[in-house]
């Protein structure tokens, strides 16, 4: 069943924690709602269960306006972030709960639980109860409980963050098995953008109760409409620029961040609605830079800027560097096996016009027409943005 | 050395707190031997005392029971306007003078009142009788349960609450199946505090009893009646037993706290 | 449909309960007039009860301050054999009849006692006096504060506790810089409970009182003895002042309460 | 000052804590204790600032026994994870609380924090009071106000749990830098092992009351000594295997993991403390995995098998993949852009013999004579271990 939020808004004591919300999720997606604490993801999901009444807009799940009806009618099921099982019922009682509301024979229902049970390997634990199970078993029985009622709606409030990892890793792993087997459409909550990659086919993100991108995670890596998006999903080089000159390919950019001695030039992929003067922002994505040592020559026909390395972390199998140009900490992630340079040396800093990314919302789409001429640098603007100062 | 005399200090104090108990408690126990204490179980109008205070601080933990748990529910899990002020309406008798309760139901009940000769007139005559004793203790000791039983409520996690209503479960079906197992220790407790409250309750009592031995003579009432006509052995006796129950009833509800906390305290 | 029946359900019985404590205090406030009240407060007798019940709740009041959060900060926080005994020793006297602590105090201190007699031997009189009076109200409210008090102490943060000792301050440094400031809240509505319980308190007191009227005749003891006597409208003028301060006494301990949560919430 | 653990053990209420830790920090190392939730962490923190006191063990800073020495004559500073601000006072007086147990005079205070505050950037919050401060914000007061009594050992438990991925990197950046210029010894404690590898000049990790192993990150990351190590940096490829055959440079080991259909031969380094038919675990770096194409022929000289395509998950630049070697399911980590695969596709598994790391602790550690022969494969051995089938 589809889901649509149809213009949400929603207050507490005077303060909005939604704003306007218009989302559509198809049926049989898995969408993930991405955002960090305090963003009213709880909120959200909690109007589409009908726990909590929006103060205005409505909810439609398979095109039945659900706005009006109580939680046990919308065919929803909710899986808490506490989990919320029921302390005095012991694993089978709580999840035949929703069976024995809706008055099954209990010959019924412990068939039924039978097959779910061992399935899911919750066998051996369904006489103990929520207290002595593990975290992962606790979600496990969470998933369960709300399974069994077969809803037509799966929400899922942010259901992994109290597992260690190598459990997440686990019930990541069968909750895409489930749905793959069920297709089910799910609502994932999360804060945790590893997950929202890994998991979701498309991804909204919320930030201070207003939507700011609906995308594949494909889409929302590389190009963020946002700065809050693009911080977000790790891009942490946001570029102040000014256009100053374009042509049919490339745009040559002003780079002028507060506390930079001295503006640039850089050039980046030129989009129809560029106008020159126009001020824009630019993310630079930190995998897309690479480093050579100064004294080698290089051209890739890309931008090269010089700058000094100011500080370089350990993390698995890269390195995070940061670089200074003249004030201004650009940060790259570079393979370990790559990386021959001392803390304070100098270096060339080259990345390609079209690892810049401006954020400005789907009118910086790339048009159709120039899908495919990537790293085409344009001689005639060679001149202007050259700083190898 | 500081932290020493500050111990010390601490320590001092409250020891001095300790024997303004421990003291007078010891003077009771060590008043009259065991053997005279015996006897004094003897007399019917004992006997009659304690019965009478049982049926009537029993009947008045069955009442509260009824009337305190739903308000219980009201206060712990609704919204409405007009909410602050029933909460403060509910915890007034906590605060008052049971004695001024106890006046107030002689002017209610009294045949002075019109209520009351209403009443009297239809040949019901609640003041110097049973039922006026219960409803004195009601007024007095039902806030116990009603509280108790409220933060029992509202010590369920909200999302158990949410869960039930999600998986299609009727507000009537969550609270039996859900919530009033969950608040069952504390609700206990609440019983057992109201019934000592009750069963030591005197000023209220006092006031609308009347003090008719061997039909609306409690224990309390008994205690003060004979100390002040000078017969210490069966007022030592009936305070004894009382303080055995109100002893006894302390324990019960220490321990069942202490088994509640771990029940809503798991996930 | 099933729910709207739940409800009303709910409510109803609800509803019986607020009658029940509505109406008798209607029956008080209509009982009289306001001029014929304001008169009774010309009586020397009942300022002198009015005097005299300040005089001794206040005391109280003091007394548990000064034996009492020592005794909440020892229960609050240390670890010590013999610390359940001790917890539900400073329970007890809220499950006991007041009325027993009453015969208990008479028992200890009366001229028949062992220590009575000593006492009295050098010319101190505790019995059907003042002291007296304040050493029952003591034993019977002093609880209340330290329960009140306990829990605060109890609700504070404990890293905060052990990030003050790791900045190298000192037990008693930490009780005054860190614990006193932040259970503050929880001790003003402790004392404002114990002053409400001691002035209301009628069965501790009765007991040792002796009802001397001018000397040791609190405000309850005066509405009995007025009620007694069937001169209803001293009575109530009293009865009624003191609801007045109940009342009083319960809102600012309910906005002391709801003033504590956010402070112990806060990180 | 170094800090020493001594046969350190703590039980509660009879169940294990810490069990007989030993533990050695260099002065003005950034040491990094690592371990799950519930492993202890807390409680060997608590022990060093004296704030719990060890059932049996010492404690030595700077080589004096302060066992016996309450928390505040230690001069240990410690940052708690909830950052335990005193409520009651403003950002001021809480930084300035342990300058006033030390009985300075309110002007020396005065100046000293001024100072302070203006570095750190809290001058105008001066006057807030902790609720009213971010999460970043409250964690500065928390490490100022340790900061300010000049420590000889810091201790942080988990500082930056509560905080978003942005205000961590903050964070993270200035307590790198506050570590450079003071050069204090300091205990960090978390269950994240990003952070640990980006902040650690060691690690150790603590699992169930016991330091399972101290190292490096790199050491570490690279040569993890148990499973439960090996798992918690991210290599969760765990080869159960027996020594078939052994020459000097290469091992022949039988993988024989549960669920797998036929045991197989994979050649791994040889160390000299193998013998033939014992069992051991190996771990595989997901990174180090390369798949091809089931109809390229390429042979790398190393350790080909070929397997099935169960699973590709989205992370960022990279996708996760799940390989399915006859039951037995082999994860790897493969840069998109590398990745031009189906899922349901065979393919070949390709890694190196040196990829494979066997988990038995310091004897398996390389012998210096060795260090420099990764990569030759011995053709002597190669006619035993393909498993092209």
């Amino acid at each position: 069943m589809d889901i649509a939020l149809r213009q949400i808004s929603k207050s507490y004591d005077g303060r909005p924690v939604l704003e306007n919300l218009d989302l559509d999720v198809a049926a049989g997606e898995f969408h993930v709602l991405l955002g960090p604490s305090g963003g009213g993801k709880t909120t959200m999901v909690s109007v589409i269960a009908g726990l909590t009444k929006a103060d205005i807009g409505s909810v439609l799940i398979g095109g039945r306006d659900v706005s009006l009806l109580p939680p046990g009618r919308r065919k929803v099921g909710l899986v808490f972030q506490d989990y919320a099982l029921f302390p005095h019922l012991d694993v089978f009682d709580n999840i035949a709960y929703g069976l024995r509301v809706r008055k099954l024979r209990e010959a019924k229902i412990a068939q039924k639980l039978k097959y779910y049970l061992e399935k899911t390997g919750l066998e051996k634990e369904k006489h103990t109860f929520p207290h002595q199970l593990s975290g992962g078993q606790k979600q496990r029985v969470a998933l369960l409980r709300t399974l069994v009622t077969e809803p037509e709606v799966l929400l899922l409030d942010e259901p992994m963050s109290s597992l260690d990892v190598l459990t997440r890793e686990q019930i990541s792993a069968e909750l895409v098995n489930i749905h793959r087997k069920t297709e089910l459409t799910t609502i994932y909550v999360t804060h945790n953008q590893a997950e929202a990659f890994s998991l979701g086919d498309r991804i909204s993100v919320l930030h201070n109760g207003k939507i700011e991108q609906i995308e594949t995670p494909e889409e929302l890596f590389y190009h963020p409409k946002t700065e809050f998006v693009a911080r977000f999903v790790g891009i942490n080089n946001i570029l102040k620029a000014k256009v100053a000159a374009t042509n049919r390919y490339e745009a040559v950019m002003e780079i002028n961040n507060e506390g930079l001695s001295q503006a640039f030039m850089l050039r980046a992929k030129n989009y129809p609605v560029f106008k020159k003067g126009e001020e824009i922002n630019l993310c630079l994505h930190p995998e897309k830079i690479d480093l050579s040592k100064k004294n080698e020559a290089r051209d890739n026909g890309g931008n090269r800027i010089c700058g000094k390395i100011a500080e370089r972390t350990n993390h698995g199998n890269v390195f995070k560097v940061t670089i200074d140009i003249g004030g201004l900490a650009l940060h790259a992630v570079i393979p370990k096996s790559l990386f021959n340079f001392q803390v304070y040396e100098d270096v060339w800093v080259d990345f390609a016009p079209d690892a810049l990314h401006p954020l400005c919302g789907r009118r910086c789409r790339e048009p159709e027409f120039s899908r495919k001429c990537h790293n085409i640098s344009s001689p005639e603007l060679v001149g202007v943005c050259r700083t190898d100062a | 050395m500081r932290n020493l005399l500050f111990n010390l200090m601490i320590s001092m104090l409250s020891g001095i707190f300790i024997c303004l108990i421990l003291f007078p408690l010891f003077a009771l126990f060590t008043a009259t031997s065991w053997s005279e204490l015996a006897g004094q179980f003897k007399s019917p109008l004992i006997v009659s005392a304690i019965i009478i205070s049982f049926q009537t601080s029993l009947t008045v933990v069955l009442a509260a029971l009824v009337l305190g748990v739903p308000m219980a529910y009201l206060l712990a899990t609704k919204k409405f306007p007009g909410k602050e002020i029933l909460d403060t309406l509910v915890d007034l008798p906590i605060c008052m003078p049971p004695l001024v309760v106890g006046l107030a139901l002689l002017l209610l009940l009294g045949g002075e009142s019109k209520f009351g000769a209403f009443l009297s007139g239809r040949g019901v005559d609640l003041i110097f009788s049973r039922p006026g004793i219960i409803m004195a203790q009601l007024f007095v000791a039902g806030p116990f349960l009603i509280k108790s039983s409220r933060q029992a409520f509202e010590a369920i996690n909200e999302n158990v609450t949410k869960a039930s209503s999600s998986l299609g479960a009727s507000e009537f079906h969550t609270f039996r199946k859900v919530l009033l197992p969950l608040a069952r220790n504390g609700i206990y407790a609440g019983m057992v505090m109201t019934w000592a409250r009750a069963l030591g309750e005197f000023g209220a009592t006092s006031m609308v009893a009347g003090c008719i031995p061997g039909k609306t003579e409690t224990m309390t009432l008994a205690i003060f009646g004979y100390a002040m006509s000078g017969e210490m052995g069966s007022s030592i006796a009936i305070a004894m037993l009382l303080i055995v129950f109100s002893f006894t009833s302390l324990l019960v509800f220490k321990s069942r706290i202490r088994k509640q906390l771990p029940s809503t305290q798991r996930i």
